[in-house]
């Protein structure tokens, strides 16, 4: 194929330098795609006119289901027929992005018999992108990868593909088993994951600890960040070892306290753990000595999204602490009770956070049965605007 | 047609333990901590005494079957066929024998991967769909990122910076991924109001949808040539494209006025402050393809003044908050001006009420 | 814009099948489209979901919201997915022919 | 009928400088530094060595010409006639001769007047009209401050407290005084929607004005009998009383459902923190008169544990943020309820956008 | 008079306690003033029925002038016939709230002769408050006011009676003459403190020193709070002699700081100016050994409010640094564009604040010339939503 | 409501001589409410004031702000109090017969 390839010195140009080439990646890919080279022909054209070329949306998917495609057409499809339809497929990911190989070369033999060869790995939300096929392709594509074990990710209206950080798989800091809640929710919500009846998207998303690094507080709908709630386990010894080690822990550590409760007379730290709010600063400088308390469990929160429509949002605090076991009884029936409320109440488009805001975070807990607590907001209300919804009336 | 009754359907994802390797699997949830042996190198220690080794390479993300074969043959050939991605999309080796490490190292060097993106770092760039696939986008993802990490390639690979550099980049104002809550984060901006396509759009769009989908109230329903469409009060556009996304025919995407704003100080880890959103710094770049000479030259003086100023572990928007915005723009020579004062839906919380001036 | 025929008749109709113009619809059209779904003959659940759909657009210019459409027509989410296995909106709206939906991409 | 043409008008008020006694010419603009020698008793120094005595004495604000006259005749016995008021109303004598000091505040002590005020101690209750002369008021003024300072009068005479402590009340929310940014700030609230006379509301009140004028967009226009007249969504009500600012048809006085509410955590030196609004505290008290025992208790309650919890200095809202709200409400005994979260324009803004939570 | 009065036993028992009692004031008065006397029984009636019994606004006035005067008729006149009319006069104080006894008396004596003999000394804008006066009172009130140098203060869609702190008439931190400059501004905004023009009230405050004595960051809609340049003026010695008499300098200075930039070693402070925000506290806990810079002016803020109707404000920053020297031209000019601008374009009862908040900071700034600094906000924008005037379009 | 008594005339008005009925209103009332202030025959320019408060009143359900009426009149604000002392709110917006004015309290 590679003879009838047509120029793309722009891209070219970015098979250069030290860090990994997407310009290789999609050149190896049209060694057997079709596909993949007129993608490169598209992409040369939008480097030189320096705008897109593909088609506003596309609703395409495989049957049954409503979600898990995002379909495209391009612009220019006469001069690039090959992608005339060029649809991506959502492939829910294992949990935590582990992986053996034969598992991911299977989704490649799938892949390079039917889509363009090209993927992502991963996806924002999680998903394996497969990026690229005709429509013709999606049914076949979809009955290869259930047949080896793979479902759709989410899409549209729906709720999302959950993602989590490694967790308890390779990190001492869990403060919950990520991956269990994760696989237990996908399973628990495959119908709402591949059916859109919801208002707009839903995310979930799960951290085992404050450090969040699976950014769940910016990006989920529904963030689950592990914390705990008793005292910061402190070995002094180790303490004492970073301290000959060259660590300035008063500098480093105890002025970098976001409470300022700690403090370090050169011998022994001290936490005031009544004032600590659990940042994880001190026990990421110091691995070895501080670990977080034993009465684990996680902070649950709500409305996180990106800027679209009334400006980005951060999860805040719903349930201040929650144990999370299996069956996580607890934790499905608060979904459940906000998914109702929000499924019936949320207008189309209106994600969760936006609804929270129209409706006041007072009413919406009174509709899913918690009660208000102070750990839910940074400060009481500032303007004297309170709703009352009866008042006495005079006697007759 | 098949019949959709017997297919195969929510099975949901195969399940993670069948991928974890041996040593996860006695060490679940029994890590007692980790170090960082060198760059792009973790071990984690278990209470046994176990130790885990972890080998992360950066990846472009886009990859292809091949790249992810070859990805595989390594894992195969150092890690009994485990490996993992990361939430960054980079790509994490699990090594049981210390000494494999250099070895695999070398083979992803030739491979064309470098080591890197642990501890006190930058790590890979997370980013969106841009030319590639989008319909929405604004300028592209992958060659941004692609030029950037030439340039940013030696703080991935070394741990040279005060603390960790999150840098994300998204084609358009719908921002998927963290872009919001970034240390340094690449936007895609429109900057003209949606051209309307009044033929089509009486037919392909929602009407009552497209009014309501704007947060300034700058569409209007009218009626042209007895068709039922809209209008846009320009003056009342700032380009979110929110009316695009629900209807086809009010592109935004323009050549000429497309391009890149960049905004810093975003973080979401809760380690000392708050998480937080990005804030405009450089409200527009263009869009200079193959290596868009402008953003990067902007960025990497991001990172210099950074590093060159903040203190141990303190991310660019703890930095920033301790010295001032005043001093952050005179030490980084962007300008400051109208672009940069919030006037959307809580503007006012973001004047400075009080006489704390930092200057 | 491509057209496709269907049973003799011929269509303007976008990529993914849907009407061009949303106002030339009618029964016939309805049946149709709706062998491109698949189903040869359109069963009563079927045209009262899809007439529902019909005069919801007409009378408020919109889609309904998927949950206000089955509880309003007594249908459960899967059992409209039987009905139009590739779902309300790419099947049930294009037989309707209302718009191609955008908010559910 | 006057000629106003000849009339006296645009004068402005005296000029300052013939107030100003002596000793304050001579040291106008050049004092040094200040001492409190004993409380409501200030000293300042300046830079020649001059010394001006002030002694400062608490007023209920409503006096009577007899009362001026009473002060007028101490001030002329003891300052040449020379005194001031502060911007909290209390009364300042000042003296050049540090002997009288003590014999002034015992003939103030005579007519009935405290001392105090200065340093980090409680200051007079800065509060407004009431059932005195205010259409608007939800509970009366000056009956719960002499109530209340009759009580916490101990914290006026002496300085016993962390720092300075502001209470201020407003008998409505339109808040005339600086209530919404007091340690703690007793205020008047309605909470019965407006009682509409639409007889009389199509000839008193514009329209236009009473729909617009209310910030929820609760108010509708309506034919009733034949009239333009206006009706209320009553569950969109929260009672901010604009509508009855501008129409007089509108009244929200209601026996049944006025009463107060109780604000903490406010301040408007720059000291340490930046300014800041009062936060909802109680939502609701009962108007009890003559002595309001409930707001009183309730104040009293707030004032003691502030006071034997905070650090020098630290003013109420500051004690507050330090020790976390959720153990704000756990000392004081106060019911964390839906009324506290905010639900007006900026709400999203309060809610805890992290896991930064003190228990 | 009083064999006539009712019995006010509720009142009666406010005259108890230690702190001065309002209702023996009003008692006072109405010894020698009817209207005095009704007021007691009016208050009286409130007691026992918990409502006020005033009439909703009134609008007299004295001739020449919209300004200065509250109407108030009561709502049972029948009953107390003398408080049927009972309107207050708000007259302008002299600024700092000095008096000499004579002026003080000469008030009074207009008073007793005409009003109720009851004052606020103060209110809360500032002025003097002659409470309580019938109708046909109002014009020989007024003439013998003015005979004696006094004149009305504003009320209703005017400038109000600027007010400020006691500044360096006894203040040793004022850092311009708050004295001075309010005086000046009260007479160049004569006749819009007298004849109302504006959308709304604009008040103006000004303060010495970030301490904000007349709490114009919250009040004013226009605040005025001295500040300085240049470093602090420490007295080491001084400093020593505080914590030799018993101040821990380290926990109750340098710790509060808020931009924690001062260092105590025992023996010297240290301050790093660059840093500090120059809040006062340092200098206000060592008032013998701090001082405020010598390179003095003010920061001018804009906005400030009470909750009416979009919630209430803090003024924020506009000018950060002013000189203000007699005769305040510059202030004056910024003054003069901000009352053009919204004088004109504001919305009925929209205050300066909401304004601003409606069209846009960065547009103000625009309309009155000023330039945008990063100084006026807490930080730059977070939402994308960027407003361009202007765009490229095609060569046709 | 008081009554007062104008030129034989009897009006319901307020506490502050403002007509009850703001319909009630003609030019002889106009005329008579000057009296009121101090005005025995009002001028031309009176004329105009009044004749304008009460077109926008009628057109616009409200009172114009003072310094629309100043612009549109080309009148200086001095010359609204000499021609009605008690102001364009108090004097004029009576004379016109339009509600009381709240917004200037
Ligand atoms: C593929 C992906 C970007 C990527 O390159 O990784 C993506 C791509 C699109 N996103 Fe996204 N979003 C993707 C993750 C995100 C994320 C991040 C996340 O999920 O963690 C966000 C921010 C978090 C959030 O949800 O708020 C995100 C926020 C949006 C938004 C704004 C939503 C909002 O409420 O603000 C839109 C606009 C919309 O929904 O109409 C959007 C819309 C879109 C659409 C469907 C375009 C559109 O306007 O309809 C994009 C399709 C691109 C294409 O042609 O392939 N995408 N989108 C990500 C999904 C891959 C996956 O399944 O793993
Ligand atoms: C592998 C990964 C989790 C995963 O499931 O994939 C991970 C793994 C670890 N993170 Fe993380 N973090 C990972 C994404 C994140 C993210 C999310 C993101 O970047 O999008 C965050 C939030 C970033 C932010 O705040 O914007 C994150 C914030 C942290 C922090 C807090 C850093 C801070 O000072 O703010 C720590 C603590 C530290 O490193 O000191 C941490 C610490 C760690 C530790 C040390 C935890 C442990 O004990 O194993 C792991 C090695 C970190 C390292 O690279 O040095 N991890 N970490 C993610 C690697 C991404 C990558 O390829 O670079
Ligand atoms: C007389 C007066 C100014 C006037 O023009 O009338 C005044 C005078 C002084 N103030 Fe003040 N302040 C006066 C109202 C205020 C106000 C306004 C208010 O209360 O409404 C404030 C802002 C209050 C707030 O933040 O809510 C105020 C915040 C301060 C502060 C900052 C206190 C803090 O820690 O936040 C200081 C510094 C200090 O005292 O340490 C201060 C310090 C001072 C000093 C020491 C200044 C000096 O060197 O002379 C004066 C004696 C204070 C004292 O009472 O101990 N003054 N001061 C006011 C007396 C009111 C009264 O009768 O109590
Ligand atoms: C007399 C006084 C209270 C007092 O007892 O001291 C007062 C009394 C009234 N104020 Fe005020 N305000 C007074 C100072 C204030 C202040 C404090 C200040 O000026 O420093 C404020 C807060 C600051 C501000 O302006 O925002 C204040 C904010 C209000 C508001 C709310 C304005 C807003 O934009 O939020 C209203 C409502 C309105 O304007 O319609 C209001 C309205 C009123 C009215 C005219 C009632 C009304 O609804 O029309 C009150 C007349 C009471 C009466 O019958 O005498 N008053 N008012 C104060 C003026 C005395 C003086 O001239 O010295
Ligand atoms: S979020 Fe916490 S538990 Fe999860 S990987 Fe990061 S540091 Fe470990
Ligand atoms: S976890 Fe954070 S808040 Fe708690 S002691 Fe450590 S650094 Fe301080
Ligand atoms: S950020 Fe915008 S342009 Fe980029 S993939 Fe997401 S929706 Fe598309
Ligand atoms: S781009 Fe946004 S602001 Fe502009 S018209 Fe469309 S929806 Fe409105
Ligand atoms: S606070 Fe309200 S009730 Fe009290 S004087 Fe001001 S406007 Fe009147
Ligand atoms: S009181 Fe306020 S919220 Fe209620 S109707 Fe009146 S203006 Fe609207
Ligand atoms: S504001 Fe400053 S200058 Fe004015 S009196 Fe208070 S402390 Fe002194
Ligand atoms: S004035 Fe305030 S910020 Fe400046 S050094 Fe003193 S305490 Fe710190």
């Amino acid at each position: 194929m590679s003879d009838e390839r047509r120029p793309t010195p722009k891209l070219d140009d970015l098979e250069k330098g030290p860090w990994p080439s997407f310009v290789r990646e999609m050149k190896r890919a049209a060694e057997g795609s079709a596909m993949a080279d007129q993608l490169l022909g598209v992409l040369e054209l939008s480097y030189g006119d320096r705008v897109g070329h593909w088609k506003h949306g596309g609703v395409v998917g495989v049957r049954g289901y409503g979600a898990g495609v995002i379909g495209r057409y391009s612009d220019v499809p006469e001069q690039f027929p090959e992608v005339a339809q060029f649809h991506t497929m959502r492939v829910n990911h294992p949990a935590g992005w582990f992986y053996k190989t034969d598992a991911l070369r299977k989704v490649c033999d799938i892949w390079e018999k039917h889509g363009s060869g090209l993927t992502n790995l991963h996806g924002a939300t999680g998903d394996i992108i497969l990026l690229g096929m005709k429509t013709e392709s999606l049914e076949p594509v979809f009955a290869e990868l259930t047949e080896n074990g793979f479902d759709l990710g989410g899409s549209g209206s729906v709720v999302r593909t959950p993602s989590c950080c490694v967790g308890p798989a390779r990190c001492e800091w869990a403060c919950f088993d990520t991956l269990a809640l994760t696989y237990d929710l996908t399973q628990h919500y495959q119908d709402e994951i591949h059916r859109p009846s919801l208002p707009y998207k839903f995310k979930i998303k799960a951290s085992g600890c404050p450090n969040d690094c699976v950014a769940a507080i910016a990006r989920a709908d529904l963030s689950i960040i592990g914390t705990w709630r008793d005292a910061i386990d402190v070995d002094q010894e180790a303490v004492g070892t970073y301290a000959a080690d060259g660590l300035d822990v008063r500098a480093t550590v105890c002025d970098r306290c976001p409470s300022k409760c700690m403090a370090w007379d050169g011998t022994s730290l001290d936490i005031d753990n009544s004032a600590c709010v659990r940042c994880m600063h001190c026990i990421n400088v110091m691995p070895k000595a501080l670990r977080p308390g034993l009465e684990r469990g996680a902070c649950i929160l709500i409305g996180g999204k990106a800027p679209i429509v009334s400006g980005a949002m951060l999860s805040s605090v719903l349930v201040p602490f929650m144990k999370l076991e299996p069956p996580y009884t607890e934790l499905k029936e608060l979904i459940g009770k906000i998914l109702e409320l929000w499924g019936d109440e949320g207008k189309n488009r209106e994600r969760v956070g936006e609804f929270i805001q129209r409706v006041g975070l007072g009413s919406f807990l009174e509709a899913i049965g918690l009660e208000p607590m102070p750990e839910m907001v940074k400060h009481p209300r500032e303007n004297p605007y309170v709703f009352y919804e009866e008042y006495f009336e005079e006697e007759k | 047609m098949p019949d959709i009754a017997k297919r195969k359907t929510d099975i949901g994802p195969p399940h993670y333990e069948q991928f974890l390797p041996p040593i996860i699997k006695a060490n679940y949830g029994k890590w007692k901590y980790h170090e960082i042996p060198r760059p792009g190198v973790l071990v984690h220690v278990g209470e046994t005494g176990d130790r885990l080794y972890t080998v992360r390479a950066g990846s472009p993300r886009l990859l292809s079957v091949q790249t992810i074969r070859q990805i595989c043959d390594l894992a195969d050939k150092y890690c009994d066929g485990y490996l993992r991605f990361t939430s960054r999309h980079n790509i994490e080796f699990l090594l049981t024998d210390p000494a494999k490490i250099d070895l695999l190292i070398a083979d992803l060097a030739t491979a064309g991967f470098p080591v890197g993106g642990t501890g006190n770092a930058l790590s890979n760039i997370v980013h969106t769909q841009g030319w590639i696939h989008c319909h929405s986008a604004a300028t592209d993802a992958s060659g941004i990122v692609k030029a950037l990490m030439d340039e940013l390639i030696g703080h991935f690979t070394s741990m040279d910076l005060p603390g960790k550099l999150r840098v994300a980049l998204a084609c358009c104002v719908n921002m998927c991924g963290a872009v919001h809550c970034s240390d340094i984060a690449i936007l895609g901006i429109h900057r003209r109001p949606p051209k309307i396509n009044h033929d089509r759009l009486p037919k392909m769009c929602e009407l009552p949808t497209v009014v309501a989908s704007c947060p300034t109230a700058a569409i209007r329903p009218v009626r042209k040539d007895g068709h039922e469409t809209v209008e846009v009060a320009e003056e009342l556009c700032m380009f979110c494209g929110n009316c695009y996304t629900v209807c086809p025919a009010m592109p935004l995407n323009d050549p000429l006025n497309d391009g890149v704003s960049i905004w810093v100080g975003g973080k979401v880890s809760n380690a000392r402050s708050e998480p937080g959103f990005s804030k405009l710094a450089i409200p527009f770049l263009p869009n200079n393809p193959p290596r868009w000479p402008e953003v990067v030259d902007a960025v990497k003086k991001l990172v210099d003044v950074w590093a060159a100023n903040a203190r141990p572990y303190e991310r660019m928007g703890e930095w920033i908050e301790r010295i001032g915005w005043p001093r952050f723009f005179r030490l980084t020579g962007i300008e400051f001006t109208k672009q940069h004062i919030d006037d959307f839906r809580h503007a006012e919380t973001t004047f400075r009420r009080s006489v704390h001036v930092k200057r | 814009m491509p057209t496709i025929e269907l049973n003799g008749h011929t269509y303007a109709v976008d990529e993914d099948g849907f009407l061009e113009d949303p106002m030339l619809w009618n029964e016939q059209v309805a049946a149709d489209l709706a062998t491109t779904e698949g189903i040869a003959n359109m069963t009563e659940d079927q045209w009262k979901l899809v007439n529902y759909l019909r005069h919801y657009y007409l009378e408020f210019g919109i889609a309904p919201m998927v949950r206000k459409l089955c509880k309003e027509n007594g249908f459960k989410l899967n059992q409209v997915y039987e009905m139009f296995p590739s779902g309300p909106a790419k099947g049930a709206c294009k037989v309707a022919g209302l718009p191609k939906p955008t908010g559910c991409v």
